[in-house]
């Protein structure tokens, strides 16, 4: 499905509007401007000291934040990992939520347990990031078995990075939910380094998606800056999922435009190449735009106003989670035991 | 009275529960047909079938994981690590997903499942198969720890652990599987974190954990012919550790010894001792509270270095005569 | 390599024959011989009460046990696994040591430290034993670092089962040695079963070799009850290892004819399946016999008096190790620490 | 006198023992030319290449048996965990081969690896990545346990850990990496197993580790001037425990608080406790040993949580005050 030289294809636009509807489509492309616009934000406060801890942004990766999820319908649940932001916004549309997370406020998820890696809405299906590198894969097995054991009609989606594909833990959980035929949908978000390890330092193969043969599962590697790819694709896994033909690996191509998290010098990239990613035709929101407007959904007004949007909504939620109280230290020990 | 094994009173637990609960599942290695490396599961992939009795390939991690996602998806898995030691391959999710989940999400989750571990020394399994954790999971908040030394305590104590909303780790003992004892029928619980005194004694505490607790009463019996009483307590909880009613014990008696298979230094010894020296109790004391546990040596494979390595009865004996007579 | 109707093949036995000469070969399978000889015997010996702990018997894999060994040199080394007594007899050549391990006396190789699991000889080259399925293999990867960084001419090699082929320590170990090109052959003994588990339920793929993709190095599938092909497929495996060019996965199919230890029912198989692995055309021993007699390197005679050694030496290795005195408890702590 | 940060302290003892002994090899995540996620290992890929300075993929159990494969062929590998808590990823390989292969095996090989575990809380990284584990190794017979709380003795000490023929469990902490000291510029040892009476004083016996070590002296200025002299020991080496300065001390002092950032229960102060009491210390306490350790929670995320679970210099100085005055 990997497209070396991406162009604006009319097909996969035209099944998405089929799932989607435009307003879906919309609302993608102002999720994807959210999840942009609310990471340069919390960039911009980390430099400024106001957010504390570490982070790791998603920009660059809103293709596969919000293709993938869109692609589940509520009663599904997913995992995310430690590159959550844009999952959580993805999912939750909650701007004012995520940043009081990361802010250490009460408001959001997690009332300042949380942080950056471990927010979650349960009730939603949000089963939350991950500070473990391949961490939820294990647990997706367990999600899976519940849902197969109730038939329920429902998937469970888990993102996870490039290097994460070298734990134990993915052969352990892509083995076991084969053998069971779980509804597990295996995203990779394969973006081009785990830390400072490229990814060819890192496997000794074509692709992380060629893996899927050792579990005797379908694997694909797909254009994971490319929205209706990544939606297409997802799609259809989660549709074999549901009827019962167990899970699928997908690889999703796409690119970490900033540093690994806070305390990355970055010797191991050029600038170049970051730049090269950030062209029009390679960053995902661009490319989406385009799409939408040369499939007559939405022209550069609508963009605009999307972009308006996005702004304004990360600034209140920047307001809203610096208003919000810090949590009580008397609470501490609240949520140990149930 | 109705007696059964320890292994049967576990399995015994395992259908009741089951029976009542089409939550209860079970995942691990070698459990359906096998019934368990120690046969624990004996029968119950016939009684409930591949969905509930899930049969693993050996993926530790992966059995780990999949309890904690089912459990947080509102099953109540059991998981079997076949040997105490295979929880070395699933620390991660156990300790660094289960334990702490509840609390990174506020509250929003919990993760009901039973963690069992087959463990100790005494089968000649050598050094791989034959570890005593215990105090690892007392050192994980969010985590509940239990080890049972009875037949009766094994059911009894299984079913709460299942009933439990926490993440229970269940430690067994491969020698105690044989150990009959009276187990009533019915689907009693013995409450989590609650300490149980076995004979009343005024001379010495003597606090014990799985195996050794067959031995403190032993050794109890012996010194009580030569006019020593030993009051012998099994915590059965180790976290939450129920900790009055051994310092109670220690304000009568003045003495205190601890004893475990688990290796002494870093064990749960000092857990209790520390506890109890720094309560009420410390007035009281009359001699310096012991501790007397594994030798501090990876358990080695043939018969006489093995006994060697362990606490034995004679060395509970010795231990408790000279701490009554003041003579330590 | 695997071929379903095994014949006797004549090119197979003339590689061999150049690289292991005719006495190499007869010596092979009075190895095998041994390792058959001495099984039987400590499985009445457990059954008489006289080994105590755990036994996990070779029976039915000398010629995978055998012949991967053969096609190392001095220098070399490798880890066996929890079913390691054809190992140690095949690269030792000493019952009596073997033995005394079993019954926990001293004169073994560990003292009545390791017993049946953990037995050693490191200075050979016989990194030991290992009661935890899979735990050889990371370690693999650190004696194969050590190779290459003081550039001997030497290779490592792990034995391990088809159960072991699904701990995420095979994933890790095989990619980071194809990463770092090491000089690794792992050899999975595939007996069909892992404890209770038949590979079909514990694999969805058609073969554990295939996973070698996984990590872009060479795999391959042969018959692990044929001396001459496990012999040169690890033959070729170990050259490739010392020309530099990496690792190769190894699968040898063959069966476990005893029960996984002592312990096991075999609820899980018919003794018609048993028996059918015990016929001339698949049992390895009279294979290879067969073998050598059609190539005119033995005749029935020899045979006849390589198995009569074998069961002489297992009788005096029996005499020997239980004359051999038991530890000396005050001897507990020599080895904590270095 | 030339002062350097905790974390080039450790990152000079790596270029001295990598320039004395080709045998010295570093394995782990991110260690090449991002310089290790603390910058401990900066600039010595370029150094030594990467033969010797081996970044692997993210695969913990693979680097902690990578390391065990080395040390028992004759190369000295000091691994880095990146984060303390990635060791639950790894235990298997440290736990059941390292520490237990020379005693299995009879004493034929020894395995001289250095595993550096950046561990402990403070910077808001979340329950998953402030964690602090050295008690779990404590209670492994094979290992050594080492804990540096300053510049001088990371460098010492990680030296020494390298020069050990056992497996060494290196514990440091991330708020320490850039707490600066005297750091001679000669390759020094300081000993395993040695003990270190920090500040000399009457009234109280201060047990502290790590970053403990460095609260526990400002608590011991701070009750100074009330008129309190405490008496500050850092054990360094955690297993073996060098315990006869601690028991000297409390025989002077007649007074025990143990202070760690690990949770209490299940923890090292217990073990100091119990060693303490169970010696001829016993007679000379004149109150109860105490532990004050970080509270039973996973470590929550955001500033103020994350300061109340863990133990502040006010939490020293009141319990230090409450000991001496005999309020307790
Ligand atoms: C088990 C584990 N090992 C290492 C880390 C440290 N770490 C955090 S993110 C990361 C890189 C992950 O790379 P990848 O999976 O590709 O995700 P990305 O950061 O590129 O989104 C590492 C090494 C961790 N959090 N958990
Ligand atoms: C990590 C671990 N998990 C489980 C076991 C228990 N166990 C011992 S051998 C065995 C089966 C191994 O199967 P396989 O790898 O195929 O080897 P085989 O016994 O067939 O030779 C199991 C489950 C173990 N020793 N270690
Ligand atoms: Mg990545
Ligand atoms: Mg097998």
């Amino acid at each position: 499905m990997f497209m070396q030289n991406v162009s604006v294809e009319m097909q996969p636009l035209h099944l998405a509007l089929e799932a989607l509807g435009p307003d879906g489509l919309k609302d993608s492309l102002a999720s994807m401007m959210l999840i942009r616009a609310f990471e340069e934000q919390v960039d911009q406060l980390y430099l400024a000291g106001r957010t504390r801890g570490t982070l790791h942004l998603s920009i660059g990766q809103e293709a596969t934040n919000v293709g993938a999820l869109r692609a589940l319908k509520s009663g599904d649940r997913f995992f995310s990992h430690h590159r959550g932001h844009g999952h959580a916004l993805a999912w939750t549309d909650s701007p004012q939520r995520v940043m009081a997370d990361i802010m250490g406020k009460t408001g959001g998820f997690c009332d300042g347990f949380g942080g950056t890696m471990h927010m979650a809405d349960v009730k939603s299906g949000f089963l939350g990031g991950n500070g473990i590198v391949a961490g939820s894969l294990p647990m997706s097995t367990g999600v899976g078995l519940a849902i197969r054991l109730r038939a329920e009609d429902a998937v469970c989606l888990v993102f996870f990075g490039d290097g994460a594909a070298n734990e134990g833990a993915f052969h352990e959980a892509l083995n076991m939910a084969s053998l069971s035929q779980l509804p597990v949908i295996y995203v990779c978000e394969n973006n081009s380094y785990a830390m400072s390890t490229p990814v060819n330092s890192a496997f000794n193969v074509e692709s992380i998606a060629s893996r899927a043969a050792a579990y005797g599962i379908p694997g694909f590697t797909i254009d994971g800056n490319d929205f209706l790819d990544v939606f297409h694709c997802v799609h259809s896994a989660v549709r074999r999922a549901r009827n019962g033909d167990g899970p699928t690996l997908v690889e999703a191509l796409t690119y970490r435009i900033k540093g690994h998290s806070r305390s990355d010098r970055q010797a191991y990239r050029s600038r170049d190449e970051v730049r090269r990613w950030q062209e029009p035709d390679r960053d995902p929101i661009l490319r989406f735009a385009s799409t939408l407007i040369h499939g007559g959904i939405l022209d550069e007004g609508d963009i605009a106003a999307l972009k308006a949007t996005a702004n304004s909504r990360v600034d209140d939620a920047v307001a809203c989670a610096e208003a919000a109280p810090k949590p009580d230290p008397s609470r501490l020990m609240d949520h140990v035991y149930a | 009275m109705r007696e059964l094994s320890y292994r049967e009173a576990l399995n015994e637990a395992l259908v009741q529960a089951m029976d009542a609960n089409p939550d209860v599942i079970l995942i691990g290695e070698d459990i359906g047909s096998y019934g368990g490396a120690f046969g624990v599961t004996r029968g119950l992939l016939d009684r409930y079938g591949p969905m509930r009795v899930i049969d693993t390939p050996i993926s530790e991690a992966g059995i780990a994981g999949a309890c904690v996602g089912a459990a947080m998806s509102g099953l109540r898995p059991v998981g079997d690590m076949q040997f105490s030691d295979f929880i070395t391959l699933g620390m991660e999710q156990v300790v660094l997903q289960g334990a702490r989940m509840r609390t990174m999400f506020a509250g929003q989750v919990s993760v009901p499942l039973v963690m069992r571990l087959p463990g100790g020394a005494g089968t000649g399994a050598g050094a791989q198969h034959s570890g005593s954790y215990e105090n690892w999971f007392v050192h994980v908040p969010g985590l509940k720890v239990v080890m049972p030394a009875s037949a009766y305590d094994a059911k009894g104590l299984l079913l709460a652990a299942i009933d439990d909303d926490n993440p229970v780790i269940f430690c067994e003992h491969k020698l105690l599987y044989n150990a009959r004892g009276h187990v009533p029928e019915d689907a009693y619980r013995e409450p989590l974190g609650v300490t149980r005194i076995l004979r009343k004694g005024r001379d010495l505490t003597l606090v014990a954990t799985s195996l050794m607790v067959g031995l403190a009463l032993e050794a109890a019996d012996q010194l009580a012919e030569e006019g020593i009483e030993v009051e012998v307590i099994d915590p059965r909880t180790l976290r939450p550790l129920d900790d009055p009613p051994i310092i109670e014990s220690v304000i009568r008696t003045g003495r205190l010894l601890v004893v475990h298979e688990a290796v002494e230094t870093g064990g749960f010894g000092g857990e209790v001792v520390a506890r109890v020296v720094a309560s009420e109790a410390f007035d009281y004391l009359d001699a310096p509270p012991l501790r007397l546990a594994g030798k501090e040596v990876p358990v080695p494979q043939s018969e006489v270095l093995e006994a060697a390595a362990l606490p034995q009865l004679q060395d509970i004996v010795r231990d408790a005569r000279k701490l009554v007579r003041n003579q330590v």
